[in-house]
């Protein structure tokens, strides 16, 4: 199993904080945005854009591979300070 | 308290934090640092064209505090920097609120300034927060990242 | 206090300074300032190969806090800054006592940032300050010029 | 009439705080100095030095013109801060 978390914009133009995903050997982050931007327009339309994403709260880029169990997020760019 | 975290205070927290104990804490028992760098950032009541009546900050619980420890692991590794203090707020807060807190010691002033910048640049670009603004003309809106801080965050 | 006064607070003397007060004359009724910067400088107990014991801070009076105002409308003219306060005391110091304070507001931190530092830059090298320490190992002793300093002025 | 000002090292090292000198017409700075210098050994060698001055309490190099009843203030480099 995979969870997946959306926050702030994201989670609110989804309508979704989070959901979990059935763990496949050898997926990567862009494997899983793909499976997500399948879900309907609305998906593809918010994950398509500027779109940050950790993995066990780390940044990383598309290529980043997935393990069983893994923490998703995904995020607009940051806004602190 | 021991010796770690005496060098390095980090925290995000709902509750407000006060600037005279923060400087307190950069220099009791600490006569080897002649510099005190701080920097605090306020709820302004105009942000991108938009007159405002507050703002909410929203996190990522889980990653947010390492997110910052990280960043300031950088800064310690770069410059010769004494001690640090680090904190930001979220939830609900009004305009002139306090929001975020940087504090640097070191031997010399250089360090300290940097430092602060470095950690500020950083935080600003790579730590998972974000803010909703409560504006007297829109409704609520999302702060959008801004391309100002991505450049100060390369030039490191 | 009149409108100039509330923009830039310039002092040199003999009394030490309370930074939480500085700090609330930086923000009080100032909600378009989103940032505010601030430089301590302190004795510290080690300096150019001494341990130290206090020092004393000689300065031309009718010189010094003219020099300084220079020093700031040069920062205000460079920077959009909102406030400046900026202290220095003269007279007997004692390890871990505050020197200096300079503190300075404005809607954007960049600006806060550079302004202070260029401020001390100049400060370190322009206004008429000198220090004598009291050293453990070799009586008193005048603080020599520094060369970093003086680059430090010249990126300006 | 000129009042010339010793400060820090140097006041501590001529043994003098102020002096007067009298006001000749076209007189520069280094006119001043070079006065000064001819007062003995002690005064050559500390005035030989890296000295900064200033004409009515600000900073000038060697050609400023001094102008009558002016201050003249000879001091080290500063070390404020």
């Amino acid at each position: 199993m995979i969870n997946v978390l959306f926050f702030a914009s994201l989670r609110e133009r989804l309508g979704c904080e989070s959901l979990t995903l059935d763990y496949q050997p050898e997926m990567k982050l862009d494997d899983i945005k793909n499976q997500l931007m399948a879900k309907g327009d609305n998906w593809q339309n918010v994950l398509s854009g500027n779109v940050l994403a950790a993995i066990d709260q780390e940044m990383v880029q598309g290529d980043a591979e997935i393990h069983d169990n893994a923490e998703i997020a995904f995020f607009p760019p940051v806004t602190g300070g | 308290m021991d010796h770690n975290q005496e060098l390095a205070m980090i925290k995000v927290t709902e509750n407000d934090f006060n600037v005279a104990e923060e400087y307190q804490a950069l220099i009791n028992n600490n006569s080897q640092d002649g510099a005190v760098v701080f920097f605090v950032g306020l709820v302004r009541d105009f942000n991108q064209g938009h007159s405002i009546k507050g703002l909410h900050l929203e996190y990522y619980p889980a990653m947010t505090e390492n997110a910052l420890k990280v960043i300031v692991e950088k800064a310690k590794e770069r410059w010769p920097i004494g001690r640090v203090r680090l904190i930001h707020r979220v939830g609900s807060l009004n305009i002139n609120d306090q929001i975020v807190f940087v504090g640097v010691s070191s031997q010399h002033r250089e360090a300290s300034f940097e430092a602060a910048q470095f950690i500020m640049d950083f935080l600003k670009t790579e730590a998972p927060f974000w803010k909703k603004e409560v504006t007297a003309d829109e409704g609520e809106r999302w702060v959008e990242a801004n391309q100002k801080d991505q450049l100060a965050r390369k030039r490191w």
